[in-house]
């Protein structure tokens, strides 16, 4: 019935079949987190966001950190979406869901899905704001080009 | 042998390629395609990026074979 | 933009609106926990589950533990819902949102809520199964009866 | 005065009764209303539960004034 999925998406994400996909009669409890793109970073006021993805690896990449949950923690099911290409500001452009018998596995396994996915998922987002464009990352991934 | 190379974000933009295709003497590693890279393209930044051959990190040690695919992997930036 | 809500519902809760309601964009993520009812308690098969609430303390409670989290977390905004009455098997029972900027807090804050919610507001479990009933609680709640 | 007492989940279930007044000499406290309940309900538990009065939590010494509310508060079981 629960069902674990890994996705790439270019549209909405939507948390509602993400929160139903995960749950099951055993799941007693399920944490979700839902990273919003914010209209501002740095100081910097963002007017555009865009995501790059390597596709396949990043699915991939999502799948083994599942893996890796269930292997740490008692959970029922895994589910991980980010949505890539140009996603407005207030929009969720990531998603965790984690549904378990008990709320300990499921914030703990939610915490780390999110931070791993971070770390190792091959996303890139490049911010948009006057006067210039930004690959978010360490200081030499700056590359401002005036434009306004 | 023949490996494809993969650039991403600021790297694909600052070396203005998505994707070559690098001729290879065999035993050649990741290390051997990042310095021939270095050489190819000037706005490369010296520091090398992390590295994936066939959809999984690999450190520059990585032996290569034919047709695989070797992704450069700056710093990611997703889920945010 | 963003709304902080405390409510006991009688039908289903509506997570996407729980959502949608503590989003802002200066709200980089959200963290929600949702807990479902199950189909198993301590071995016993759950044919039915019902909730009793003392509604105005409840919802009091509530608000009380949404202000401590803002006395000590960085959040933006926190909602906590429960229904009570009959609450059909698989179906939520409660939900707690919490918005941060960032996502350590939405994680702690969205963790007190629940634990603090489950220690504090007045709203008692009562389950059904062959062969008797029981309020959930301490042993001496235990109050079987002969049904089947 | 008069003070109003609720009943909830296995109290109200074991006393068969929702909600009762009751009639103290002025500089009652909780555990004045506890102690008249025991003798009054024998299906009381003797361990005291947790008290609130006007939807606040407070302890056995808790001074009770005319029209308040007291709850008495089993272990709750919410946010399961």
């Amino acid at each position: 019935m629960a069902k674990s999925s890994f996705r790439v998406v270019q549209d909405e994400i939507d948390t509602q079949a993400l929160l139903a996909e995960v749950g099951a009669p055993g799941a007693g409890g399920t944490t979700l987190f839902v990273g919003t793109t914010r209209d501002e970073n740095e100081g910097r006021v963002i007017e555009r966001l865009e995501y790059e993805v390597y596709e396949a690896m990043a699915v991939d990449e999502m799948r083994r950190i599942g893996d890796e949950i269930r292997r740490r923690w008692d959970v029922v099911a895994v589910s991980m979406v980010h949505r890539v290409g140009v996603v407005p500001i207030g929009n969720a452009s990531v998603a965790v869901a984690v549904s378990a018998a008990h709320r300990d596995e499921a914030f703990a396994a939610c915490r780390y899905g999110i931070d791993t996915l971070k770390a190792t998922v091959p996303i890139w987002k490049k911010e948009y704001y006057r006067g210039g464009e930004h690959w978010v990352g360490p200081c030499h991934a700056h590359a401002a080009s005036g434009r306004g | 042998m023949t490996v494809r190379v993969l650039f991403f974000a600021y790297l694909r933009e600052r070396c203005g390629v998505r994707e070559i295709a690098c001729e290879l003497p065999e035993g050649a590693t990741v290390d051997d395609v990042w310095r021939t890279l270095l050489a190819r393209y000037d706005r490369l930044p010296p520091e090398a990026p992390r590295f994936a051959v066939n959809r999984l990190y690999v450190d520059k040690a990585h032996p290569l074979h034919d047709n695989d695919e070797l992704a450069l992997i700056p710093p990611v930036s997703g889920g945010l």
